[in-house]
């Protein structure tokens, strides 16, 4: 059976923390508090995604993509922004919506089918709930998010303010138009935007060597005028520092910036896959001694910050907050249907409403094809 | 105005003159009416609808962009998400189709995904038809793309005073809106437009014509072609101009064919899943046993746009809306 | 064959392994056959449609490409403007919109701008289709904006038997051709697959079953879902399996509802402008006084498609049939 | 009224032939015939082209985009081809048309509108008349040339043979997503193409600075790892070798290369437009002074492959040339109608055989709306 060949990117980016634990940059200006979330943050999100997938292989939840492995990436650059700012995340950021409290239980409710009105009505946001960073809804189609976020930003130049923009973008999704559109125009415009190239390596099955023929992602971004940095994706310190470069770059109206944070898809792409049919799995192993959370938890209790038993005690919180997500959301009620008209256009069309009206008396179990006149179903 | 009701002085404007000084206009009322394209700044519009606003109200309110229709659009749904009346413009409809995925994705399917948080009150102005010896690719009408894509409204007037009212609506509106300008249009009809400011509904076609015998549906620069069409045959002919394609307004075009008892659906478009088609069928759903004829559709044909040489073969006109109002007047069962 | 002549032995087949023997199939006999599209080399396929493929043909014949549907029909066009025959793959027919440049400017008009000098004899295999609880961008069926557009065929088997014919046959058509492959039928469904190599037509509508009271048209998935309703319902119900959505059996479609008197449409797709609005057209025009009730559309609804909650309550099924076909049954004048 | 301002490109690129005609580089291998040819194809262009302004001006062609001052850049990329070889041109490269004996009377039944079938009919290719280099219909929808030409270029390579396939990309439609496609294919399978882009600073009335941020051109095949050389567009000695060498390292499996020939659009985009709306036309002096043709002619009279009297006889029989394709294109009827029809789909379907029929009772003064059965008009 075919199997790709992995071909290993240099390893000469940006770092600094080693894949055991060590030190070999300056670590950022954080506080032991800033230093716990961060770790939190990591171990939250893949236990809560652990639990996703049990639940997608019990049929509650229909597909997930885990960003296991990959935690440091999204959470080093979504920490990176200020309250105020926008993100507009994938599918595989979620370390990110965790950093700035996206509720779990929200984000389970959407994996398991929920319409967005049910959750609304279920799951209310509030003052306390809602994020101080605005997140875009998810996006699924892959490029789209990232002419959106040039617009973003686009409003925020034209308007003076110093908000910023920030994305990602796949390695896969490079290819795809949309990133040439959107990093062209925001090197034209000059941009207060971020954009976060999270090249995990695959995009399902293919290999980020069919994906492109340039050396590097991060270089990429020259044939538009944007500046960009290369960095170890798996290096929670490596990622925030070069976001954080970028992000006042931004704010500072000095334009976009691109940022290429190496890592790799330890995991399936999402639960309808089966990498082993198409790569080694051996390769791996490579990859699991650069683990975001391993390294940074080797880190914090050398340095002190975290004690073994800070850990158990974090596991255990996590545990219940990953509980009573699932039991928030597993109680919010099945959508009704009637909530797939909802939102398309204001007011009521004759069509919106004749439709409505025959999908209740399909419900109904009356015969919805016998008002022959337009004149509604008495 | 609902209608007919604007009174006041009125101006003989022409639709191109009518578009820029209903977007100068929108844009003096509202700072976040922005114009987003390439093409649309110093030189003002290949077509000069954008004509000296870049001089008025600057390079940050009317922005040449890079060339790409995707990135266009890509980027005024954002600035839309943000809270800006952003007016991108697709200089031909014919040039539209590279926007597709942004289109697909997120003008018209924002709000939906987003459970009603996100809005994209954008309008985008496309220009669109043939019958000005243009190349092929300039001369598309292929709203039905559109409008079999749920979430966005399709706007499309017949002429200037309708387009004056519909385009500072759709502006104002907060649901994604194509406005469709019909580049014939643009220069070869003058009418008088009421000066006061107005708006038209988004919704409602316009009976542009009263009559007894048989319903024409329209739009667009066929308004004109069936109200010749009207005059020259030997039939009280009502005449319904939609203005807005998506939603539509099936109501008015119900009333009016049980009323008359036939109906002609009238377009530019391919015919084969043109909006004839859909027009047709409901008709045939809700007003069938009142049909004294077959509903038929005098439409372009099912081809790529021709050469410019024989374009004037292709397109509807009078005389073919004539062929079958006339049709359907002599069917007998 | 033409439809039912094909005789001798036969084996049990669903339609991803029909899929599968027919692409083997067609690039053992012909080396200008090759596959192009993301994810079809060493991983088959994220339905493995293409299992096993790059093994036996090597990765010259089976080209993973980078994640681009607009490169993916680009690049394949230029391949079959030089006369190979490419099969590139759509994974998902919601992620065909960012190729709409390429589908519009040269895998559908390349030969008419050529006057006939350049082919394009590529055939797009693209996966549609709701049911199997997937993310709404998985389960489009937007097979209007193909069947709008002229100079591509767009091909839709019901089954593995029909597939295996009109596959073939697409692939050794000059014309490009759109090949849908409905994804809840991959699996589901083993019917009994002639093994010799046959071939169907691809402009013929077939006739799933004969009656006299009322025709069903219908494509894809729907079919099934069609003759369970027929099954469930008092009336004898001809269906008609379209097999080709572009160009249109219209001739067949005329014959049967000029017997029966009495036509539904019956598909997944959403109502307003989907293929029922073009067949209801048709028959209005050219059947009107046969009709014995108004053509009804059994369809999805003018929505963005669903989440998976509810995505049973937005697709059409055998009850939402019946309802239809009881309707028409019922109508009195 | 505003006006755009300009900025000039970097004239750091290579150049053999000085704008005054002397020569600061080592001139290409040709004979003296080659280079008369090339003369003779650049002003048979430009006098082809001039005639079909005038008649546009008269009402009988209806749009026309000329290369004028651009001659240089199409003329020595298509001269590097070879017979076999593949070109996919776009509207404004004619020069390379013509060189490859593209027919100057089927080239103006095209501007007059004529559909494709109709030329075919009446100014059939023969064996004589067939270029020896295979040309795509021109493109009209910027960008979508590109992917085509990588595919047509791939499947030279995956079936062993040493054909070269060329292209064109404005620098305006290097911003399609297109484009992207294109070079990044190319990149990723090696194929054997050449992408020339014709840089001629204006798109319709947008400047090339507004088009990216990205210093040149030519550096944006570097994200795609395709390799580029940048060049004096109007210099034909530089055209020619650059793409000379491309179009060899194309033939020798070396993959693709990515062309910046620098040039100016000294006249209007089209038929339709009037620079001096959004540019300072003081600014063509400056590029006038640097006409490709000028400071060609200049070196042929100075090395004596030509003399005055050569150019005078040159002159009269490119104005034959011209006027005789002139009649040609003219005796080629009015399109009949029913050629719209014509090559969309094979065989003949119901609904185009009976609008076929429509169409022909239109045109005969009879009702085409009145077939109520389907079985045709009697
Ligand atoms: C336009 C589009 N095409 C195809 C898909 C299907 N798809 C979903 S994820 C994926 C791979 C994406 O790879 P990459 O960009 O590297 O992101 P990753 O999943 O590795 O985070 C594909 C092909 C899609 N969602 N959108
Ligand atoms: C997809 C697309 N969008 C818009 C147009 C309209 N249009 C024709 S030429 C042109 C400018 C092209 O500029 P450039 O690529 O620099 O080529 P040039 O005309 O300067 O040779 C535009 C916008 C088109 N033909 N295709
Ligand atoms: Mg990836
Ligand atoms: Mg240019």
């Amino acid at each position: 059976m075919a199997l790709w060949s992995e071909e290993r990117p240099s390893e000469d980016f940006y770092r600094v923390l080693a894949p055991d634990g060590t030190l070999v940059g300056d670590p950022p200006d954080l506080d032991d508090d800033e230093l716990r979330e961060l770790y939190w943050t990591m171990k939250l999100t893949r236990a809560f995604e652990d639990k996703a997938l049990r639940m997608q292989r019990s049929g509650e939840v229909s597909i997930i993509s885990r960003c296991r492995g990959e935690e440091a990436t999204p959470l080093g650059a979504a920490a990176a922004l200020s309250p105020g700012d926008w993100c507009f995340p994938l599918y595989r950021q979620r370390s990110g919506l965790v950093y700035w409290g996206v509720p779990l239980d929200r984000q389970l409710a959407n994996l398991m089918g929920a319409e967005p009105e049910t959750i609304d009505d279920h799951l209310p946001l509030d003052d306390a709930t809602e994020p101080p960073v605005n997140f875009s809804p998810g996006y699924v189609p892959l490029g789209a998010n990232l002419p959106n976020t040039v617009g973003s930003a686009l409003t925020d130049k034209l308007n003076d303010r110093d908000t910023v923009s920030l994305t990602f973008v796949g390695d896969g999704s490079t290819s795809q138009g949309d990133f040439h559109d959107a990093l062209n125009f925001a090197g034209v415009f000059e941009v207060p935007a971020v954009f976060i190239c999270q090249n995990n390596q695959w995009a399902i099955s293919v290999p980020a060597h069919r994906q492109t023929a340039s050396e590097t992602f991060a270089e990429k971004s020259d044939a538009y005028g944007v500046p960009n940095e290369r960095v170890d994706g798996n290096d929670i310190f490596a990622v925030y520092e070069k976001a954080t470069e970028a992000v006042e770059r931004a704010r500072n109206g000095e334009g976009p910036t691109f940022v290429e944070c190496v890592t790799y898809r330890i995991v399936e792409h999402n639960t309808a896959d089966e990498p082993s049919v198409y790569r080694d799995e051996e390769q791996r192993e490579y990859w699991l001694e650069r683990d975001p959370i391993d390294r940074y938890e080797a880190y914090l209790l050398a340095e002190g910050v975290l004690t073994d038993e800070d850990i158990d005690a974090m596991e255990d919180e996590i545990s219940e907050e990953v509980a009573s997500a699932v039991a928030a959301a597993r109680d919010v009620p099945e959508s009704a249907p009637h909530r797939m008209f909802d939102n398309h256009l204001r007011g009521e069309s004759w069509n919106e409403s004749h439709q409505r009206a025959e999908l209740e008396r399909e419900l109904d179990g009356k015969n919805p094809f016998v008002d022959w006149t337009g004149e509604g179903f008495e | 105005m609902s209608d007919a009701q604007v009174t006041g002085e009125t101006t003989e404007r022409n639709l191109v003159e009518t578009i820029n000084e209903t977007l100068a206009a929108e844009m003096r009322t509202d700072d976040t009416v922005r114009l987003l394209g390439y093409d649309i700044g110093p030189i003002g519009g290949v077509y000069r609808t954008t004509e000296g606003l870049i001089d008025e109200f600057g390079d940050e309110r009317v922005i040449d962009t890079p060339l790409s229709e995707n990135g266009i659009l890509g980027t005024a749904v954002g600035m839309a998400m943000r809270g800006e009346r952003v007016v991108p413009e697709i200089q031909f409809m014919g040039f539209f189709y590279p926007a597709f995925g942004q289109f697909m994705y997120t003008l018209v399917k924002m709000r939906e995904r987003s459970g009603g948080a996100v809005d994209v009150p954008l309008t985008v102005r496309m220009v669109c038809g043939g019958g000005v010896k243009s190349s092929e690719y300039h001369s598309e009408s292929t709203e039905s793309y559109l409008v079999h894509t749920p979430g966005v409204r399709v706007v499309y007037p017949s002429g200037p005073r309708e387009a004056k009212g519909l385009l500072a609506a759709s502006i104002r509106h907060d649901d994604p809106v194509v406005f469709m300008e019909h580049k014939k249009l643009y220069r070869t009809h003058r009418e008088p437009v009421p000066d006061e400011e107005y708006t038209l509904p988004l919704d409602r076609a316009r009976v542009a014509r009263e009559g007894e015998d048989v319903t024409v549906v329209t739009w667009g620069a066929m308004v004109r072609e069936a109200e010749q069409a009207a005059d020259a045959v030997d039939a009280d002919v009502e005449i319904l101009d939609l203005r807005t394609l998506s939603p539509l307004d099936i109501e008015t075009v119900l009333d009016s064919v049980k009323k008359t008892g036939r109906c002609v659906v009238f377009h530019e478009a391919r015919r084969t899943l043109g909006l004839g088609a859909e027009l047709t069928a409901v008709v045939n759903e809700y007003a069938f046993d009142r049909l004294l004829a077959p509903v038929q559709r005098a439409t372009g044909y099912d081809v790529h746009f021709p050469g410019n040489q024989i374009e004037g073969e292709y397109l509807p006109d009078a005389q073919r809306a004539k062929y079958a109002i006339e049709a359907v007047m002599g069917y007998e069962f």
